[in-house]
């Protein structure tokens, strides 16, 4: 089992000729995702990685039975093509770029939540099954299926804890990317009670950081969880009203601190790290 | 981006809200001339930062001559960090009241959130959560007067205020949209006999939106070296060590400064050199770094999609081109780490593979630095 | 309200949609110079009913004698029951191939539809569904290509004509909502050349929404009666039988159009007396009832809201102030059923309890009057 | 039981002291609907038919816990109203007035989507349980507790087959209306689901009309239903192109005719009476 994304899925690329796109696409091919369709206009009628590239995302859903989409195309195109995917009937929709405005994230989400899609991003690296399928950006090999969920708002660093879990043996059930910016699809909030349903799950680590306050309403759910959850939060040296990388990370007039997060997260019982390099054996022992 | 206050109200006077006549003024001179015109003023520091009233960086005159006088005082004062370059002068205002009202986005909603409060003039943050009033605007609100009247009504406005107040309330959200905004607040927003005005107002636009927006004149931020990091595409962010830092992606970078802290050193920047980063990009961002002539430069890789033999090139590139004149520490990990760490080696840097190791090492290394 | 095509035009110009240059003209000398001006025309018939061309409705002319000549024997004309006060003279088109687009409500899905065809000039409703591109066009839609790229593939437009017609449909969405129509649509949407340019147009605007666009001109609709009794508010529609009907609320009304259709009688009218109607609209409208010189008037209440003495009281107004000098059959049930039926009585009309009875008995007495 | 109405609905009346909203509010306290406040702005603080009103619906919901909204003011103003009810935080929304246009509609529809509302109408009588409680303009006397449920797109004419159905001693267990316009929020789509799965009722009246495909949609649903459905459709003698008073009752171009429906709704076994008089035997015959 899994959450959102299973070996049998099957994906359509946006964007599957570009630069990013194509190489995202082989490597997603080669993990075993199930890509069935390519779209770009400008290429309609040829075949690229071996799968057909349609004008729209309409012709996948209906030809190949594409069932999720995965967005490569630049920012100013991606509400477009956001758009495109929602109107063409995909369930799961994972937006890759960065630098969306923050007015089209929310009219992106809005539709997707009128259609009954889930929404992955925007600037997120996407979502993995280890040994099933990925749908993102993330490198495969640092994967192995196993029991600990991880939901995270940043890419690299959660490359970095899971490689470490799987270094120290402990796989992974369903790997999310929550995305950078201030408003994404889906939040700890919407993932965790995913994680707490499958059955594979035996825990959850979430990585976050500092702005908003994804975190303080994450706790709120880990307290009527029945899994352990471990937590790293970045940014503690982070000085205030500076964005660090991410447009979401950046503490406002006194709102979205490190401390606030983790004060939230211990109250309702979850262990907070102090260092990521601390996370692989606080999973082992909540997995007793 | 923030918007100087006199761009701001120049965007929100368009938008039909009121606010008082003003002009923006480089030289006393000029502000003598403004005040000429205009009559009794306040004369503003145009900075990004907010207290400024506090400061010293707002005065007020009544003829042109004290006018010139202000202005001569404020130009060229350091507020908070910033020289100001220019004042706003504008027409003084009768305060009977000080309201506050804004704009912005609410993530967890996903949707805007109007914010008001009958106590305005103070930073919103010092503002009682109870005498604040919180509505969110539906994606689909169209000028639902509804939404309006309820806050309004939820600060205690009475006519002829209350009408008024909901004209540009409006008119707020407006520009929010059209300007893709991420933040519009009026504070104060006075009450001045039976009109209400905006004596205050910022206005900052979302950053990803900014190119959509030519109409907007352009507001540099920060120092000149996170303008110059910026320039080459990566996110920077200067801050008061000595040991500078490079990473790759946003939270590694800052994770990173948080593992530096954590073994009692002290980053002198933020820097993100993407979660994809090939040689030229690296080369550049580590260009940054030899500049700043820190202690120590702190080189932290997990290559997901960065290739750890990329960023051996470009350290090497950097050593051979300008040279590294402090010392180095580089952790590097993950895709093609064989390769990189050989490379490197081959150099004579011997590469962690250990994040902890490496943040420890660093601090030493920053320590020893300031031994010397 | 239906406008008419000149209108339509108007419109559609203003909102950037191409169309050909054009007057509308009263007379055959208005048309012989705007035929002076333009150069070859069209002369149109402006009804509100389709299928003008193959009335007659439409001519052709390459002189401005030709376009007087035409205009003289299209003014004046009966097209399908509407006489041509107007013609609209316009820019005749090279016509290369016909498309037929439209914007529309779904009512199933609450959205509006988009429909296209490559085989255009002639009734939608004559298009094979197979040649029909349908597309919903979402409600936060604000433009977004994709929608139009779907269609003008959809209907196998190619480049120089895709990128024409998509600005064009998304013109026509745009003047969809900015007018509050319920229907768009340009049929024949004419290429000619390298060029996409609109031969015919309607638009219809919500009937619901006309009193919020002033500065659209108001078409009137319908024969002289109708518009008279709608002007008094009530719901009224002419047919062509020989019984006067009214009946509280639309559906009622209906029902009891179909009673006596199911008695073989012929209904003279459709008229809604409203659900909750009180004595004077109910006086009025039975006023206008009487005025049809019908062979009967069937009165059909179900006293829900309205109240049947009220309804007496009105059948007892009209009668005492102008006669009615047909036979009367009223069906009378529901609240204050007993006072109403007692009022009646005491003025010698007997009311009936039964629909079916009533309506069987309103069918007799109108084929007695056609004996009589 | 019942659909959507019960006798602990909590209802606020906007418009309370307008002249058809203080009529009709009266007859609703006097059928036992539990109407805990009203709202109009000009007459805030007052007290009215002894409930409280107040400026906004907000403070009825948040005050009073009114769960349930009815709309009594001017087309004009009934998105203002009906999207205050929504963002207030009503479940269920009742829009008696006429003559909104379908734009303001559509977007009302979809706010309530988005929030999880239930909207009924616009141009409806509301709906009643008879027996408990009552929330629009319908007269109360005519409806008698029982297990017919009937859904009407036309109210007086709803009103003559409940009546009617009453007298036959088959009272009914919820009346719904529909709205005679174009776009409504609920449509026999929506309420047949509730209708099949409500004990009390055993069998579902349909009172449909020409104009759009409604009744060919519920087609579809009655072929899968336990339930015995028995139609009556209003409109075989209206020339095509007219509209019937209904601002949704009209034939455009060959489409909403009533033989359509007629015949979608037979093939699907519905039993569709010719007249409406017929209705209450038919029903009697289908309870068998």
């Amino acid at each position: 089992m899994s959450v959102l994304l299973h070996r049998d899925t099957r994906v359509v690329v946006q964007g599957i000729t570009g630069h990013q796109g194509s190489f995202h696409a082989q490597q997603m091919i080669a993990y075993g995702t199930r890509v069935v369709a390519g779209v770009s206009p400008s290429k309609a009628g040829t075949t690229h990685l071996s799968v057909p590239v349609y004008a729209s995302v309409r012709e996948a859903v209906e030809r190949d039975g594409a069932e999720a989409a995965i967005v490569f195309v630049p920012a100013a195109m991606a509400r477009d093509a956001a758009f495109e995917a929602v109107a063409a009937g995909v369930r799961l929709l994972v937006m890759i770029p960065e630098h969306l405005p923050v007015l089209d994230t929310m009219a992106i989400h809005t539709f997707c939540r009128l259609r009954g899609v889930t929404l992955v991003g925007p600037n997120t690296f996407g979502l993995i099954t280890p040994g099933e399928s990925k749908l993102g950006i993330m490198p495969s090999h640092i994967y192995r299926p196993g029991p600990v969920g991880i939901i995270a708002r940043s890419g690299t660093l959660s490359y970095e804890i899971a490689a470490s879990l799987s270094d120290a043996g402990l796989g992974q059930s369903s790997v999310v990317g929550m995305g950078g910016d201030p408003v994404v699809g889906q939040t700890f909030t919407d993932l965790l009670p995913l994680m707490e349903a499958d059955p594979q799950t035996e825990a959850v680590v979430l990585v976050g950081e500092i702005g908003g306050s994804a975190e303080e309403r994450a706790a709120e759910l880990v307290r009527t969880m029945t899994k352990p959850v471990v937590a790293y939060l970045a940014g503690k040296s982070a000085p205030e009203g500076k964005r660090m990388g991410h447009a979401g990370a950046i503490i406002e007039r006194g709102r979205g601190t490190l401390e606030s997060k983790r004060a939230a997260l211990e109250a309702a019982g979850a262990r907070v790290c102090e260092m990521p390099w601390e996370i692989s054996a606080a999973v082992r022992s909540a997995l007793g | 981006m923030k918007l100087y206050e006199y761009l701001a109200k120049g965007v929100l006077r368009e938008a039909g809200v009121p606010v008082p006549p003003g002009r923006v003024c480089q030289t006393p001179a000029e502000a003598a001339e403004a005040a000429a015109e205009i009559g009794p003023v306040a004369v503003k520091a145009q900075v990004l930062v907010g207290g400024r009233g506090k400061a010293g960086g707002i005065g007020f005159a009544d003829t042109p001559e004290a006018a010139r006088a202000e202005a001569r005082r404020i130009l060229g004062m350091d507020l908070k960090g910033y020289r100001v370059e220019k004042v706003y002068v504008e027409g003084k205002l009768a305060t009977d009241r000080e309201l506050y009202v804004s704009v912005t986005v609410d993530r967890v909603a996903r949707e805007l959130v109007v914010m008001a409060s009958a106590h305005g003039g103070v930073e919103i943050e010092d503002v009682d959560e109870k005498f604040l009033v919180r509505r969110h605007v539906p994606i689909l609100w169209n000028g639902e007067g509804y939404l309006l009247r309820e806050v309004a009504r939820g600060i205690g406005l009475e006519a002829p205020w209350a009408a008024q107040f909901q004209d540009i309330l409006a008119r707020l959200i407006g520009v929010f949209r059209q300007r893709d905004a991420e933040l519009v607040e009026i504070n104060p927003l006075v009450i001045t006999g039976d009109e209400v005005i905006a004596a205050d107002a910022r206005l900052n636009i979302d950053d990803s939106a900014v190119d959509r927006h030519p109409e907007l004149e352009r507001v540099e931020e920060g120092t000149e070296l996170e303008r110059r990091v910026r320039e080459i595409g990566l996110a920077y962010v200067e801050l008061d060590g000595d040991i500078a830092v490079m990473a790759n992606g946003a939270g590694m970078a800052m994770a990173t400064l948080d593992a530096i802290a954590h073994f009692g050193g002290r980053p002198a920047n933020f820097l993100d050199a993407g979660g994809g980063a090939s040689v030229e990009p690296t080369a550049q961002a580590l260009d940054v770094l030899v500049g700043m002539r820190p202690r120590v430069i702190f080189i932290n890789i997990f290559g997901g999609i960065t290739r750890c033999d990329d960023v051996a090139r470009a350290i090497l590139t950097v050593r051979e081109t300008r040279g590294i004149p402090v010392p180095l520490v580089v952790r590097l990990v993950g895709t093609n780490e064989a390769e990189g760490v050989a490379l490197l080696r081959a150099a004579g840097i011997e590469a962690y593979r250990d994040m902890a190791e490496a943040a420890r090492r660093t601090v030493e290394e920053s320590r020893k630095g300031r031994d010397r």
